[in-house]
């Protein structure tokens, strides 16, 4: 993992060097309102900002502050990077979770009837549905659902960040796609679940069909649907970037949009960095709950 | 005294495939009397581990075509899931071949134990928060006293220090112990009928003979009947009074295990007897539900070992299969079961 | 006899059938854009801007009096287009990564699956973001940036697969009698991926086109005035409730080609054997 | 003050796009300073809606309490205005400037009631009497040095840009100021009207955000990226603020600022999508006021880069263009078809006198012809952020393929777009122009004399530019730039503006006006040319 994190640092880094031209001029003309920096002025903004170093030396110095817990400080913002971005998660974090609840909400309830249903009218429907909310656009479905239920039905806000009313229409929007992906998971992997023998056994003590679907089946088939769900807590936060757009959220994914077209670039790579890191632990995490959850995985092995 | 438990006529079990519809169980026909012990044996794809779903009613993806399984006065191919539910929790208890696959591996053994005494207890009342152990919709107090239960019936079945063992979860047991599990979990339901489809084939011998043992044993204790669905006639002659051979999903020769092993009255069961000790392969797995038994696919004609025996002839492939009564309760279905009998007597 | 068996699978299969149509229908208004299409695509009409769906205007107009029907069936070509090129690239990257990391083994293979280890730290359309916004909105840059984010899945599965391979009894005869490592790998190798990697491509002709959308959507689309989906929907947002057919029939079209991939590859998933997608998935850290 | 009428108020020059704000505040202009508004007359009022600002805020009377919520497109919140404690002058009206904007374009006295150059260098402000923080303590000299010091230090360019150093502002006494420029700058005190230069009390926390300013509302709770509350400030000191609470809240897509004003969520929302104009218009429960700003949009053309340095090409461009087509269809009536690159609300824009291009294409035509142009594809610039500038980029490529002109467009984020426009690379570029401060000398010199920013990199290095057409031009701006005289000032820049129409140097597009829609319920609102300086004070709610 430690690997892991050392290349995701230098990647983040180096994607500054993708910028065609003399990032320097762009940055300073920002800096300065609009007005064109001298020449003098740009060759003191790469020496104070080291950028006429090696790149070698240039990440090292980086990194050196990165592990400080110094992500360097806006170009416009004048604030330090780490305070926008702690500022800009809970509404993202808000977001991510209510979108997940959302989605698994759909998706367990619709994968199972699915898989109970295997090859009938209710899972072609459902398989049908969960296809449609992963082509769908988020954006338009966003648009759509703002139409309906803001406009129309008067029923939430269009916008804006506040009280639960305000994330139900961005949560189902980031939680549709996600939800089409679960559905199918949580589909396939009690397909699965019920062909194993262990359910027949369970059949067989004269247990309820529903308790042997609830506790026996689903238990075993969430194991799988954990992990990548948590893997696709990536796919959550690629959403987030969109919907935060649509519907106005101050959150980590505005703040990227911003960033980048703004060529903002310690916030652009301070946040990559960020959510990278924030991605490896989720997967780390995810581990985690998947020893708990299987009891087959012992606590304590090797977790490289 | 002998009075019957389980009567099973003409049972048809089908298959629906892409390839066809598979004729697992083909109009099997036996009875298992109270506290009696009845081996069913045969070969891989013989339709006697469908037959054993089939009366537990866990056929599926099959179905039942026709016929009868009437357990203990129920008709069972007809009764509603709630009959079945009660049958199961009470009645018929099922053990399956294979014990690394039975247990549900994410529950400890306790749990799974716990679960089968509940549902003896109440079979009707099964809240599924209660059965998630959710706090408030489960008694605690009662969970412990069923926990104790559980160990008991773990160190019934001869699971060594069970109170510490009730927790552990299946992955940490061994072949046999878990086989044992299983056997407590059936036992949990106090059956009039143990089911015990292949228990011990995937196990080592030494283990094989022990769960034997101990199946005699309970067998002998409760006045529990067993219904072992074996390949293993080695089993069957350790083990019960009684034995079914099938074939093709028909049944071909039934009768007093002596008299069918000493004096076997079928080509079939003779074949059997003679490859007996070393050539019957242990367990390949049996896979009827993939449709896999592609002999059976399609309408049977005739003898279902026709091909392959020694003294086919033309009547064998097709039209129905005699009963022969050859003994006292010993049947054989065969065309040629005279001059099997005298070609058998020229031998000796 | 056998693959007739699966198109007949494939075809029992009513949502394949669906998804089949659908991708059919793109590609033959990709194809057939300039006889179907009943105005060319940028011709515009300043004066006739919004109309509503007539009988001239099947779809409509849109901001610049353009038929909205021409610059969707026009707008089919660039977004099969896109999807191709970034599915070619990414399967050749993830081919020869694979292959090398897969059959040279040791500190070779450590390295690049580390790399693509990094990579996938990131989660995908993110990463694609930043690289497409800092290097400029254009189609070329999305497809670099999709292309670089994409690749990855391939290199996995293929490695995977020559590890496998590699363990059998023939190609390590093969070894030994001197056949040459390529003919091996040509030979054993890449007939065993090509089953999931025609799956996977399939799913990710969806993944490149909605991916496109979402990016094009944020501003670093195709340049104007190219009918592109993603652009004329996000373009169109403005007319959500004032000119719905601006928005909504670039949604569907995108809709509608993306579920059609993905019940194509579904359906081939199904119809090839199954058994060969277990390790698509990664397996950790 | 009737609300729901779209207001063509003719007015003095302002900026259009924000994103230009700062942008042209340099420049060293020597107009005459004092009181004397240098964009006096030739404005004409379209209706009353305005109120004389400096008795009327003071609405006071019909004070009505209530509460408001106003959607903006930037965010008042942003790291750059922790000077201010957290929250920017812009829009708020919690911060002000010693001199506001009047609707006319004129300087108006605000915290400061007179001003005058006592030298080349110097300027002495006087102060307002009993204008009270919002913490209760009394403006004086001292703050307002101050609160420039804050400002000359905070912000690098700002030393340049107002031509005063750091520790050259000086209180004389209580109440007078003394400001010293580095070089003669007589447009002095019309840059410091401007919303970024704001006086506060140096209690104001930057660490706790908490901004303490004189405007009629203050803040009271302010979410980072999302929105401003702010309460009325009864002590204020030009009339009482009419709302008990007023709302910043930070929208920044235009579509859905509308919609949330259609879904009732707020009750104004600035700079709506010009589409929905009519929707939000007709609708019941809201409505649309425009107001001319000083902004312009013109197609600008390199005309160092061949072959656009041929006139007849930049010409034949011109032929095809038809101003009046825009404004109608794109641009949905709002703005207004311009002649030159400078707002006709300038006073010295010379809109009247410039030579029109109608629209010609055959006359188009026939220029490409004898033109240099062989048929190779023009790059065509402009920045992702320029308002429906996509769809007029996409117009013009209609037209000039009509006449034969090919034109690749090329849209850049803002960031990069200053950059490549800089570097000559582009053989068009769709620019706008304006101002958000009192001063717009730098409209013309900036652009087109060949020492302003646009050209003065290209124009050093490689003796070119980019609009500059050479040494004539560059005397008659300079000229114009320095003189005091007003007469004189218009006389030279309609000269230089003349020559660049002549040398057909940009393709006029339209001088622009921009959109406040709100509730029905809302009225009394005060806008000004510079929307930044809207006025809220005597702002009325309905309900």
């Amino acid at each position: 993992m430690l690997l892991v994190l050392v290349g995701v640092s230098i990647l983040t880094f180096l994607l500054l060097f993708l910028t065609p031209g003399d990032p320097a001029e762009t940055i300073l003309r920002q800096q300065m309102g609009g007005r064109t920096p001298s020449l003098e002025a740009i060759e003191q903004f790469r020496q104070s900002e080291g950028l006429n170093r090696p790149i070698p030396i240039q990440y090292v110095d980086w990194v050196t502050d990165v592990l400080q817990g110094n992500l360097r400080e806006s170009y416009y913002q004048e604030t330090p990077v780490s305070t926008l971005i702690i500022n800009r998660i809970p509404a993202t974090l808000e977001l991510a979770v209510a979108g997940m609840a959302v989605a698994l909400t759909i998706a367990i309830p619709t994968g199972i009837i699915s898989a109970v249903h295997k090859g009938k009218a209710p899972d072609y429907l459902s398989q049908f549905a969960a296809l449609v909310g992963v082509s769908m656009p988020n954006f338009w479905l966003g648009y759509i659902l703002i139409i309906v239920f803001s406009l129309q039905l008067g029923l939430f806000p269009v916008a804006g960040v506040g009280g639960l009313e305000s994330l139900v229409l961005p949560a189902i929007t980031l939680g549709s796609g996600m939800a089409a992906i679960v559905t199918r998971l949580v589909r396939s992997s009690m397909l699965e679940v019920l062909d194993e023998e262990y359910i027949d056994t369970a059949r067989s003590k004269g247990l309820r069909e529903r308790i042997v679907i609830y506790k026996h089946a689903l238990r075993n088939a969430l194991i799988p649907v954990v992990t990548i769900v948590g893997l696709q807590f990536g796919y959550l936060l690629n959403g987030a970037v969109i919907v935060e757009i649509v519907f106005q959220r101050p959150g980590l994914g505005a703040l990227l949009i911003d960033a980048i077209f703004a060529r903002d670039y310690p916030v652009v790579q301070g946040l990559v960095l960020v959510i990278a890191v924030i991605f490896v632990l989720t997967n780390f995490a995810v581990d985690l709950t998947y020893r708990y959850i299987d009891p087959r995985i012992s606590f304590g092995g090797e977790s490289a | 005294m002998s009075e019957t438990l389980l009567e099973v006529e003409d049972l048809h079990t089908r298959f629906a495939t892409r390839e066809g519809t598979v004729h697992a169980v083909e109009g099997v026909s036996f009875s298992v009397d109270r506290g009696e012990i009845v081996g069913v044996v045969g070969e891989s794809g013989s339709g006697k581990s469908v037959t054993a779903r089939s009366l537990i009613r866990l056929e599926d993806p099959g179905y039942i075509e026709r016929g009868s399984v009437r357990f203990d006065g129920i008709e069972m191919t007809d009764a509603d899931d709630r009959t079945i539910r009660r049958v199961r929790g009470d009645g018929m208890a099922m053990v399956f071949q294979d014990p690394m696959e039975t247990l549900n591996p994410v529950f400890s053994i306790g749990e799974q134990i716990v679960e089968s005494i509940k549902v003896h207890e109440s079979p009707e009342k099964q809240g599924l928060l209660d059965y998630l152990n959710v706090p408030l919709f489960s008694s605690r107090g009662k969970r412990s006293q069923m926990r104790q239960r559980a160990i008991d019936l773990m160190s019934e079945v001869g699971i060594p220090h069970p109170e510490t063992r009730v927790s552990a979860y299946p992955h940490e047991f061994s072949g046999g112990m878990r086989q044992r599990a299983m056997l407590a979990i059936a036992l949990a339901r106090e059956p009039d009928l143990l089911v015990a489809d292949e228990p011990t084939t995937a196990l080592d011998v030494t283990i094989q003979a022990e769960i034997l043992q101990r199946i005699r044993d309970l067998n002998e204790e409760l006045d529990m009947a067993v219904l072992m669905i074996t390949h293993d006639l080695g089993v069957v002659a350790e083990l019960c009074d009684k034995v079914v051979v099938m074939y093709g999903g028909q049944v071909m020769e039934e009768g007093p295990v002596e008299d069918v092993l000493t004096n076997p009255k079928h080509p079939y069961t003779e074949s059997l007897l003679g490859c007996m000790p070393q050539t019957c392969a242990r367990g390949e797995p049996l896979n009827v539900i993939e449709g896999r038994v592609p002999s059976m696919v399609g309408e049977p004609t005739g003898c279902p070992f026709a091909s392959r025996c020694w003294c086919s002839s033309e009547s064998c492939t097709s039209g129905e299969l005699p009963t022969e009564q050859v003994g006292d309760d010993h049947t054989s279905r065969c065309h040629h079961v005279e001059e099997l009998s005298e070609s058998m007597e020229a031998e000796q | 006899m056998k693959n007739s068996r699966r198109l007949g699978r494939f075809l029992s299969n009513r949502l394949n059938v669906v998804g089949l149509l659908f991708v059919s229908v793109v590609v033959l208004s990709a194809i057939f854009a300039p006889v179907i299409a009943p105005e060319g695509p940028n011709e515009q009409d300043l004066f006739n801007r919004l109309d509503s769906p007539s009988a001239e205007h099947p779809m409509g107009t849109d901001q610049l009096g353009r038929d909205v029907l021409s610059r969707l069936l026009y707008g089919a070509r660039i977004s099969l287009q896109i999807s191709l090129a970034v599915v070619a690239i990414t399967l050749a990257i993830g081919t020869a990564v694979g292959l090398v990391a897969g059959y040279a083994g040791g500190w070779v293979d450590e390295a690049l699956m580390r790399f693509v280890d990094v990579l996938l730290a990131f989660p995908g359309i993110l990463l694609a973001l930043v690289i497409a916004g800092i290097l400029g909105p254009n189609l070329t840059n999305i497809m670099i940036a999709l292309a670089v984010v994409g690749w990855t899945q391939y290199a996995r599965i293929i490695r995977g697969s020559v590890l496998s391979v590699k363990q059998e009894e023939f190609v390590k005869a093969a070894q030994l009698m001197g056949v040459p490592r390529r003919r091996i790998v040509l030979r054993h190798i890449l007939p065993n991926v090509v089953t999931p990697v025609i799956v996977l491509a399939t799913m990710d002709m969806a993944y490149v086109i909605l991916g496109t959308a979402g990016l094009s959507f944020l501003g670093l689309g195709a340049q104007p005035p190219t009918p592109e989906w993603g652009t004329m929907l996000s373009q169109g947002r403005n007319f959500v409730d004032t000119a719905w057919w601006v928005v909504n029939f670039p949604g569907l079209a995108i809709m509608i080609t993306v579920l059609g991939f993905n019940l194509l590859g579904d359906g081939l998933r199904d119809v090839l054997d199954p058994r060969d997608m277990g390790d698509v998935e990664n397996k950790g850290m | 003050m009737e609300d729901s009428i779209t207001r063509r108020t003719l007015l003095g020059a302002v900026g259009a796009g924000g994103f230009v704000s700062i942008a042209g505040c340099a420049g060293d202009s020597g107009d005459g300073g004092g009181n004397d508004d240098p964009y006096s007359s030739e404005t004409k009022t379209g209706d009353g809606s305005s109120t004389d600002n400096n008795s009327s805020s003071g609405n006071n009377s019909t004070a009505t309490g209530g509460s408001a919520n106003v959607a903006l497109s930037m965010d008042p919140t942003e790291g750059v205005w922790q000077v201010y404690g957290g929250v920017s002058p812009y829009y708020t009206n919690i911060l002000e400037p010693l001199i506001w904007v009047s609707e006319e374009m004129k300087l108006e006295p605000w915290l400061a009631t007179d001003w005058e150059a006592t030298s080349d260098t110097t300027w002495e402000f006087t102060l307002r009497d009993s204008v009270k923080f919002h913490n209760g303590e009394d403006l004086v000299a001292e703050h307002v040095v101050w609160s420039f010091e804050q400002v000359l230090n905070e912000w690098s360019y700002a030393p340049g840009w107002l031509h005063v150093e750091s520790g050259s502002v000086t209180a004389i006494d209580e109440t007078t100021v003394e400001f010293e420029t580095s070089d003669p700058f007589p447009t002095f005190p019309g840059t410091i009207a401007h919303n970024m230069i704001a006086i506060q009390h140096p209690d104001r926390s930057r660490e706790n955000t908490e901004p303490i300013g004189t405007g009629p509302y203050q803040v009271e709770q302010r979410t980072q990226g999302q929105h401003v509350r702010t309460s009325g400030f009864d002590d204020y000191w030009n009339g009482t603020p009419s709302l008990d609470e007023l709302t910043f809240s930070v929208i920044t897509d235009p579509n859905t600022r509308a919609l949330s004003l259609q879904n009732g969520d707020v009750d104004v929302a600035f700079d709506p999508p010009k589409s929905r104009v009519e929707k939000l218009d007709s609708n019941g429960g809201t409505n649309v006021t425009t107001q001319l700003s000083p902004g312009a949009v013109y197609v600008g053309c390199n005309i160092y880069k061949a072959p656009m340095d041929d006139p007849k090409l930049r010409q034949a461009l011109n032929y095809a263009t038809s101003q009046s087509d825009l404004v109608e269809t794109i641009l949905s009536n709002i703005g207004v078809p311009a002649k030159g690159p400078v707002a006709e609300s300038i006073f010295w824009s010379a809109h009247e006198k410039l030579p029109a291009y109608e629209q010609d294409t055959e006359k188009a035509k026939q220029l490409v012809e004898e033109s240099s142009y062989d048929g190779e594809a023009l790059q065509f610039h402009l920045s992702n952020q320029q308002v429906d500038g996509e769809l007029l980029a996409q117009a013009l490529q209609q037209w000039y393929d009509e006449i034969g002109v090919n034109v690749d467009i090329q849209v850049t984020e803002e960031a990069s777009f200053e950059d490549t426009v800089r570097s000559g690379e582009p053989h068009l570029i769709l620019e706008s122009s304006g101002t958000n401060s009192g001063a717009a000398d730098y409209l013309i010199y900036e652009t087109f004399h060949s020492e302003g920013d646009v050209n003065e990199r290209l124009y050093n290095e490689e003796g070119t530019g980019i609009y500059n057409l050479g040494e004539e031009v560059d005397q008659l701006i300079q000229a114009g730039f320095q003189t005091g005289d007003q007469a004189e000032k218009e006389q030279k820049y309609e000269q230089a503006l003349q020559r660049i129409m002549e040398e057909a140097v940009v393709v006029p597009i339209n001088y622009s006006e921009y959109i406040v829609a709100a509730s029905d319920g809302v009225s009394s609102m005060d806008l000004r040319p510079i929307p930044e300086m809207t006025r809220w004070t005597g702002l009325q709610t309905g309900q």
